[in-house]
């Protein structure tokens, strides 16, 4: 298998450094596009397929001209008809094939929940180990812009909840590629959900191959007073936020768990012990989701440090409204984190 | 099939309505007061106008993105279309919906939906329940060949025959899903052309000639109405414009410009009118009549959007639950 | 609307009460059934739609003869086509119906999760308040005899993640029947989670129509040391592990939320604040489910009165296994539960 | 078609075997030793054994919940499926799967889905493998009447036909889905039997009748191996026993005993068994050393299995994911 060449690199730059200007900067679509590009390269399994991987537009760039390089066998469109192609990954799949799978929404993924639930996600444990299923698919959070309800949902609380599945969600260019090159190179499905604001960023991005490690999360910022944990494009904000907040004496640390399943427990727990107060945050529904499990985990595993109730900072449960007003009302973002952690940070029990 | 010259410039004038807000909402777009993915319809006006000029005010159509034309062509609201296009309280889904999301509750339109195929067996239901309640109402459902793909047609049309459903499938083939031409997706014609036509009636049309479109209707509404069950028409015809937005943030080089082209002279509308004219049923001064009342209504509508109050944060808590 | 004719009941007798021995006491799957009927009885646009749903068994009775009373109109057989189903039951309720949607399992509603989540959820949000789907989806979640990974999923830990529907899982016949005919009677989607376990049991069901509300939990015995906050079958495990405790001094107050959305927060807050500890016990996955929203609820909310961590008894996360040993392992029960409790009940900070 | 007495001969003996496999299970499942919903295929051996007969170790299979015929036909091994019936570590899937989800990864059969429908879009997929590794391989999908409601057959064979895959699509339509008859599911004849033919090769067969489907699936096994695309056979036949367990945990009352007396009596066991007998290719001495042989070979499955270890609560953790 020549995947088993790549190194993992488990820690990447500091986060927003500056001092290491004179490594390589580039966009975030490149970053997920060099991923997949060395992925294919690497290994004459992997494909890519998707609606309009090989349209102009490319998804957002992630996937552009990729099939003029590697053929139109492995970078290929579908047509529209989630189900069935999902399915048909997983059996590429188990046929030894290493298909990426990209839908530009989450939305989409509903269509392919029982190929990815009851098929892709069991396929391992349900025959005792003698097969597994290596898919990954991607796909990327919208927002903004009047997408409403069917075109803006962000679904990691949901696959959170899903045992069989490794879910991904990249925060920098640098974990783009490399933990893309981690989910190709996985054995399990992984879905990785990116963001839509991902895309604006630039990051320092080796050109080499590179993994980052699948259930390992980062510290974006070390402080002592409250632990922020924060997801995707959010650990930016947080970051901010965190850094805004040293003006008032706050020191805020930020984890990036980067992967939710396998979560990085460790990671938390060392923090929450250090600070002993907590705020999570989360692009998605609040009930159920993402907030709630690490909240819970927290609690379970780390009550005694605890000395204050622990913040959520997280979508309301309401589907996404299209009105730009609506929008502003129902996202969240550094407004609503620095008030989740002032409120922690101040509290006295 | 003999069809009146008030028909006739009936037809006309509901086309170039159509048209003339999609043009108008297109000029616009860039200006960012519409903050909502438009997706238009130019070029496919014959489609919607066509089908529901057949219907009455009760009976049902089932929409999808691509919806203004059909909104409008059933009776909805044009104020309340523009004016959800400005996400404003005025608008038919109060600014919750945008452009994807239309509804009017009064002619029928019980909402669009922008997951493809969505809207079929949606369609299907309410076909289901005309069938229920003993009532005559048909279902009309408008869907792209993009949706056509999806596995939720076979179940739907499957239903329909079974059950024998008032429901008529309309699929607008206009060769493109995104930019994903039609022949990479589908492998030959739709199968449901080949069912047997005691189950389904289906034909395939020049989705551009409103008066092929005008006629077939007629001959699937009766069936519908009349408890001879579901048909499934094929309407070829042509996007004119990009995928969403406005033209200009179409992205370049999927199709040739050669095809475009070609489709242009296929235009509905202006073809249509030429044929009046030659027939000597519209007149110049009829048509700059229409024009002006056309642009007269859209003026309205958008500075009536405009004023529209903007949705406030409480109001997103409005809809959590129908008491 | 002949709907609002029906007198909602507020409290049901007394959990497994010796007392009201007089009273009518029909089986689990007859007080469903009786729901059903009385909900057809009542209104012309009520129909039942499922797989089998006119077939000898039933749907394990809860529909039984339906067919023959009601006609095959409205009480009907189904291709299995979940999806379109699902879609049509949709369009359906928006034609004026009450469709009454069942399955056998809900591990096939992932065959349907796009209409129920991006349409059937979200079309009253999303058209501001025009207009709403007033549809049940009824399903049973099915427990051991080898039923393996593909059915015997509990899906409330998923569906609780999800706005615009209601989630009902009962636990008693009383609520079996009344929560039937909330849910029925409601403008909104609904999911009744219901569980084969369940099935087993008789229970004081009147004859008359009641409705049990969508959103008011119960306490099924007092107590003052723990709090358990159970759901469906569950809660009868809690109950009889409960009356066990009393004999080593241990008074364990159990809740049944009956409903996940809405969930009664007040009946679990209050009960947290006398007792300080707290075991949430859920037949779902235990990551991002039930358990985790139930406890990060009290985190945020009552965390000055938590005495000790909150014990959260749950299934592994893990597909369900055939084999009847490893369903041992996996299953969780009186044993769980009890451990559970007694942990949190001497855990000293 | 010329079939030799040697071929007639293996097709009898793997029939018989699946028969007698299946007639062992039903009647010790009372005794509750198999802890699984086990969902017989009696009645429908001709189908499995037919097509798997024409193909390679290396081809693949898709199966379903009624998958013993399938599994045993493509070479799967009994004792492991003895053994997964007992959920046994000796079994296929070590007893995490059951019944409904068997493997035999050495045989090309990748594992069986319970999810009605489930299989057809992973069968697809091995085809599309086979395709993209430049190898000869073909995928075969088995799947029931009840299976092809599902949209995803829809969506399957679109895909199927659009990259001409090698996968042949195996309709057992048995009539039954559970309870509910095919008519009360299906209008008409499944549409793909229209498709044309270029696109994809369709047929429907005698299910019960060994040797058309040996002649149909040497034609569609050709076609598929030598890059001619897809097929979609339908094989008419019937489940006799119950769906799922032993025949006395069968409701009553949904099918009439006329109508399973009709289908006993073509039998495609005792049929085959029959004609090979009066065509002097079957002698009763042959035929009492095959039922030794395959009775020998179910007590030793059965005592081995019975002698397998059962998981332990530590196995439950082993497969949470794959390294
Ligand atoms: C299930 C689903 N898949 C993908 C999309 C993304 N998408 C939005 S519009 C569109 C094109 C659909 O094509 P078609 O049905 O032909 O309609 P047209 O845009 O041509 O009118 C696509 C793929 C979607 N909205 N829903
Ligand atoms: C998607 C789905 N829906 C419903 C079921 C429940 N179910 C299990 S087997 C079965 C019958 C399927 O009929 P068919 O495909 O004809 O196969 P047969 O049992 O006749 O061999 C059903 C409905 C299921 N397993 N999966
Ligand atoms: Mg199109
Ligand atoms: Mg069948």
């Amino acid at each position: 298998m020549p995947w088993s060449k790549i190194k993992p690199i488990e820690n990447e730059p500091d986060f927003c450094s500056e001092k290491i200007k004179d490594c390589r900067r580039i966009s975030y679509h490149e970053a997920v596009r060099e991923g997949v590009y060395q992925a294919l390269e690497q290994d004459p399994n992997v494909f890519v397929m998707g609606q309009g991987v090989d349209d102009p537009s490319g998804m957002f760039g992630a996937t552009k001209n990729l099939h003029q390089k590697f053929g139109k066998e492995r970078v290929f469109d579908t047509p529209l008809a989630e189900t069935a192609l999902t399915g048909m990954a997983v059996g590429a799949a188990l046929g030894g094939m290493r298909p990426i799978y990209f839908h530009n929404r989450p939305d989409f993924l509903y269509l392919a929940m029982d190929q990815i639930v009851n098929h892709a996600s069991k396929w391992y444990f349900m025959f005792g180990g003698k097969v597994s299923v290596p898919l990954v698919i991607w796909t990327c959070i919208g927002r903004g812009w009047g997408s409403a309800a069917q075109h803006s949902q962000a679904l990691q609380g949901l696959f959170m909840h899903i045992p069989g599945i490794k879910l991904v969600m990249p925060s920098t260019c640098f974990d783009a590629k490399g933990l893309m090159l981690s989910a190709v190179k996985d054995n399990n499905p992984v879905i990785i959900m990116d963001h839509r604001f991902n895309f604006k960023q630039n990051g320092i991005v080796p050109d080499y191959m590179y993994t980052v490690p699948i259930g390992k999360g980062i510290i974006r910022k070390n402080g002592r007073d409250v632990t922020v944990i924060a997801v995707s494009h959010l650990v930016t904000d947080s970051f901010y936020v965190a850094q805004e907040l040293m003006s008032e004496k706050i020191d805020v640390e930020v984890i990036d768990p980067r992967t939710l399943r396998p979560l990085d427990e460790e990671i938390i727990l060392e923090s929450v012990a250090k600070t002993g107060r907590v705020v999570i945050v989360d692009n998605g529904w609040k009930t159920a989701g993402v907030t709630a499990e690490i909240s819970a985990m927290i609690v379970e595993k780390a009550f005694k440090f605890l000395k204050a109730p622990i913040g959520r900072v997280a979508c309301p449960d309401l589907p996404t409204p299209a009105g730009y007003t609506l929008e502003d009302a129902y996202y969240i973002g550094k407004p609503e984190i620095k008030e989740a952690i002032l409120k922690v940070y101040s509290y006295r029990g | 099939m003999k069809i009146s010259n008030e028909k006739k410039l009936e037809l006309f004038y509901e086309m170039l309505r159509i048209r003339r807000v999609q043009e108008r909402i297109e000029a616009l777009y860039m200006n960012d007061e519409m903050k909502t993915p438009v997706h238009l319809c130019i070029g496919q006006e014959a489609i919607s106008v066509g089908f529901c000029s057949l219907l009455q005010k009760e009976d049902y159509i089932s929409s999808n993105h691509r919806g203004h034309g059909h909104y409008l062509a059933k009776g909805g609201d044009l104020n309340a279309l523009i004016a959800e296009l400005h996400c404003k309280t005025g608008g038919c889904s109060k600014g919750f919906g945008g452009s994807m999301h239309l509804i009017d509750v009064s002619v029928g339109h019980l909402g669009s939906s922008a997951i493809v195929g969505g809207g079929i067996p949606i369609g299907t239901g309410l076909g289901l329940s005309s069938k229920m309640k003993g009532s005559k109402n048909v279902s009309m459902i408008f869907f792209g060949d993009g949706a056509a793909d999806e596995g939720v047609l076979y179940e739907s049309l499957n239903f329909a025959m079974l059950k024998k459903l008032p429901v008529i499938y309309v699929l607008e083939n206009n060769q493109w899903s995104v930019c994903s031409h039609v022949s990479a997706r589908k492998a030959g014609e739709n199968i449901f052309h080949k069912a047997p036509s005691d189950l389904l009636f289906s034909s395939k049309i020049d989705g551009n000639d409103i008066l092929s479109v005008y006629e077939i209707a007629k001959q699937v509404v009766e069936r519908a109405r009349n408890g001879f069950g579901p048909s499934f028409i094929e309407c070829e015809t042509y996007r004119i414009l990009g995928h969403a937005g406005s033209l200009s943030q179409d992205p370049k080089g999927y199709r040739d410009q050669e095809e475009i082209e070609q489709w242009k002279k296929k235009c509905p509308v202006i073809n249509f009118q030429t044929i009046l004219i030659q027939d000597q049923i519209l007149t110049t001064s009829i048509l700059s009549e229409m024009e002006q009342r056309i642009s007269y209504e859209i003026d309205v509508a958008f500075s009536n959007a405009k004023e529209s109050p903007l949705p406030t944060k409480e109001d997103l808590y409005t809809y959590i639950f129908c008491e």
